[in-house]
């Protein structure tokens, strides 16, 4: 143990300061970055359900397409 | 460099073959498990609905693009493998017409001829009245309309004696008369016994004969 | 071959002297940049003469981003570097003419009118010595290693500022060693040191870039 | 149809493996991430010149020497996969780029604040910080052309090419700085040179280093977990998947 007092380990011989706005503002960035990933996965989870509506839609329009094609008497593939 | 001109193909024998062809663009499948071949003195005449992924499967074909799996093979060897072999028997007209809109239609052309190392012995001027380009041939490029302009892009058909012909959308931009020249063109092709893989929303396309790979959009 | 790439460098000589003045852009870049500085920072004859190397390095730099923009990015447009790989030649080598053609013609007239910058900036003549030769051997790795990057952004509608921040870093090693040349030139002291690192670089450049740009030509054509 | 699904089982199996892999790089790289600088900041002996400013070491020198091997790590995944077409191995680089431009950061800013009461001020051209600058851009460069293309393979392919120019203008770029730092201000350079440590100095600073190669390790994974799901969105597994939770 390098310091006697609490007090002490704070101002870190004077240098507190700055030995702890590099230690604070590190620390934050790494846990910003882990949290950004976080967020970043729960809007994915919340895209892939208008994806798949927007699949459902396009499969939707095709039918109908289909249907109407048939109707005219037309030969689709 | 040895040409492998049409006419000394046998009708019938297999030119290009697609093996598991498999595409993805922007992390969509747009196709899979594509299969087919194409023979000599015979036509593929590929259809879809826009966004189907014709465009990016001719790009294939031409190698200009990879696939995201399978592979294309040029008399049963694959492209990539002697990939200047396989350019000399193409000639791929795409979207992008491939003239310097600052050039002229002779300029273009003759460079066009050198940097595929053909002889000039076709009259350009000859080929672009022709093409009804007569008196337009020195002027740029950029000056002509879209439909002069796929006109020039045209004139590789009758420039490259090339055994495999892959053209996009041909047809678009051009009159009547000139898609009468093209599809006769393209008739002589097939029947002198070269092959050809075309895409168009025409149903021109129809009286050449072709094999049809009906292509759908892929959710 | 020889036909060929002659014809390629005769069509990029026509395309860029007929009637427009874009060859003579990133010159008169490079001028103005240079002639800002004596203004911004001071006219003083002196402290021209110790900044001069470094001004004229970073301009050089700055002007030969602006002519690399347009490397490819016209045949690109238009489908002719699509018919080039479709040509049967070998396209590593098409590139590289080409690119070499680029900078005879953007940076060529920079070299040209070095004297007039060493004049601006008070250098003197031994300094002008060693920048010139700086360049010389400098400029054609910008082109080689910038010409990746423009490959590589060519599909990109917005090339420009994107281009600058990939290839900027890239070129402050020559930056370095360039301006410590010119300064050693001040100083009348052997810059052979720094003359070969520089051409070592290229070196390296010419013999790993050609076939990195047309990797990069072929993923932007994918 | 299984053949054309085999790339997409190994997208699959990657995700798998980094879900599993993650606590194993996280919990140890957290454990020794706080060890060492718990042990630094406290019991750690200060520097006899610099004294306690000094501990800022324990976070600068494992930043900095990380932010240049991710790079490296990250020009091998493009290597790796522009040689043997593997998408996953861009999707790493995706997931490793901004990871390594926060260590690059993280370098940057402790750099500053260690240089304030050292030389008075914040920023000095040191070779060191030069070259983290530099570094930076390098990243934001890769991070930049990632995200121009709407086409991720194309932007997978273009990044790993960027990146291999990059690790081999790196040393040439580290080696530049450093000569051009003797040459213009020999002096303030020895302030901030690692000092010979004492073991009771070195052992902080090598499990720091090792635990924050552990929490990047993690912090890659993650991010590498979300974008092969961004990029998969549309096959079976992963919407089964995002349904099941």
């Amino acid at each position: 143990m390098q310091f006697a007092s609490l007090s002490e380990f704070f101002s870190m011989g004077g240098y507190g300061f700055f030995v702890w706005l590099a230690f604070g503002v590190s620390f934050a960035v790494l846990i910003g970055l882990y949290w950004l990933g976080r967020w970043q996965s729960k809007k994915i989870k919340a895209g892939v359900l208008t994806e798949l509506a927007r699949i459902e839609r396009i499969k939707a329009a095709r039918k109908a397409r289909q249907n109407k094609s048939i109707d005219q008497g037309e030969v689709t593939q | 460099m040895v040409y492998c001109s049409p006419t000394s193909l046998i009708v019938g024998t297999i030119l290009l073959t697609a093996e598991n062809l498999s595409c993805i663009k922007q992390d969509r499948l747009l196709f899979s498990q594509l299969n087919f071949s194409v023979s000599a003195g015979n036509g593929l005449y590929i259809k879809g609905e826009n966004g189907a992924g014709k465009t990016s499967l001719l790009r294939i074909l031409t190698g200009l693009s990879q696939p995201a799996e399978g592979s294309v093979l040029w008399q049963q060897k694959d492209i990539t493998s002697d990939f200047e072999e396989y350019a000399t028997n193409l000639v791929y007209l795409g979207h992008k017409l491939g003239l310097n809109g600052n050039l002229s239609a002779i300029d273009n052309l003759v460079f066009w001829n050198t940097v595929n190392s053909i002889d000039d012995t076709t009259d350009l001027y000859e080929l672009l009245s022709l093409l009804g380009l007569a008196g337009l041939e020195d002027m740029p490029v950029n000056r002509l309309s879209a439909g002069q302009q796929r006109r020039v892009s045209l004139a590789r058909l009758w420039l490259k004696p090339a055994a495999l012909w892959i053209l996009d959308e041909p047809f678009n931009a051009l009159d009547v008369q000139a898609v009468e020249l093209l599809i006769d063109k393209i008739k002589s092709h097939i029947t002198g016994g070269g092959s050809l893989v075309i895409t168009s929303h025409l149903d021109m396309v129809t009286r050449l004969n072709c094999d049809v790979l009906h292509m759908e959009y892929n959710i | 071959m020889i036909r060929v790439l002659n014809a390629i460098v005769k069509r990029e000589f026509k395309l860029a002297f007929s009637g427009s003045f874009d060859f003579a852009l990133p010159l008169l870049f490079g001028v103005m940049v240079i002639s800002l500085f004596p203004l911004g920072v001071s006219p003083g004859p002196e402290m021209l003469q110790k900044i001069g190397a470094g001004v004229i390095w970073v301009s050089a730099i700055l002007a030969s981003l602006l002519g690399l923009e347009k490397l490819f990015r016209e045949d690109f447009r238009d489908g002719s570097l699509e018919q080039l790989r479709l040509s049967g030649q070998p396209f590593a080598v098409i590139l590289l003419v080409k690119v070499v053609v680029h900078w005879l013609i953007t940076v060529g007239p920079i070299l040209i009118l070095s004297p007039l910058f060493a004049l601006f900036l008070n250098l003197t003549p031994l300094m002008f010595e060693a920048l010139f030769l700086t360049l010389l051997l400098g400029t054609p790795m910008l082109s080689l290693v910038g010409a990746i990057a423009v490959a590589l952004t060519l599909s990109l509608e917005k090339g420009g500022i994107l281009l600058a921040l990939l290839m900027l870093p890239l070129f402050i090693p020559l930056l370095i060693f360039a301006t410590s040349a010119v300064n050693n030139a001040q100083l009348q002291l052997n810059y052979n040191g720094q003359l070969g690192i520089i051409a070592a670089m290229l070196m390296l450049a010419i013999a790993l870039t050609p076939w990195s740009i047309s990797f990069a030509v072929k993923v932007s054509q994918n | 149809m299984w053949k054309w699904l085999h790339p997409y089982a190994k997208t699959e199996r990657a995700h798998q493996l980094a879900g599993t892999l993650f606590p194993w790089f996280a919990l140890p790289g957290l454990i020794l991430f706080t060890l060492g600088t718990v042990w630094g900041l406290v019991f750690a002996p200060a520097d006899y010149q610099q004294g306690d400013a000094f501990r800022i070491i324990y976070i600068h020198v494992p930043s900095a020497l990380l932010s240049m091997s991710v790079y490296a790590s990250m020009a091998i995944c493009g290597f790796i996969g522009l040689v043997w077409q593997i998408r996953t191995c861009y999707m790493a680089i995706a997931a490793i780029a901004p990871v390594g431009a926060v260590l690059t950061f993280i370098a940057l800013w402790t750099g500053a604040t260690w240089g304030k009461p050292m030389w008075g001020t914040w920023w000095v051209w040191d070779a060191r910080l030069t070259s983290e600058l530099i570094l930076l851009f390098l990243y934001f460069g890769i991070m930049a052309l990632y995200a121009s293309f709407e086409d991720k393979l194309q932007a997978g392919k273009a990044v790993s090419v960027m990146a291999m120019v990059g690790v081999i203008n790196l040393p040439i770029i580290h080696y530049s700085v450093e000569w051009w730092n003797t040459l213009h201000q020999g002096a303030t350079i020895s302030k901030f040179e690692k000092p010979s440590m004492a073991p009771e100095m070195l052992w902080p600073l090598l499990i720091n280093l090792l635990g924050l190669a552990l929490l990047s390790g993690a912090l890659v994974l993650q991010r590498l977990r979300n974008e092969i799901v961004m990029r998969e969105l549309r096959r079976p597994w992963v919407i089964n998947m995002l349904k099941e939770q």
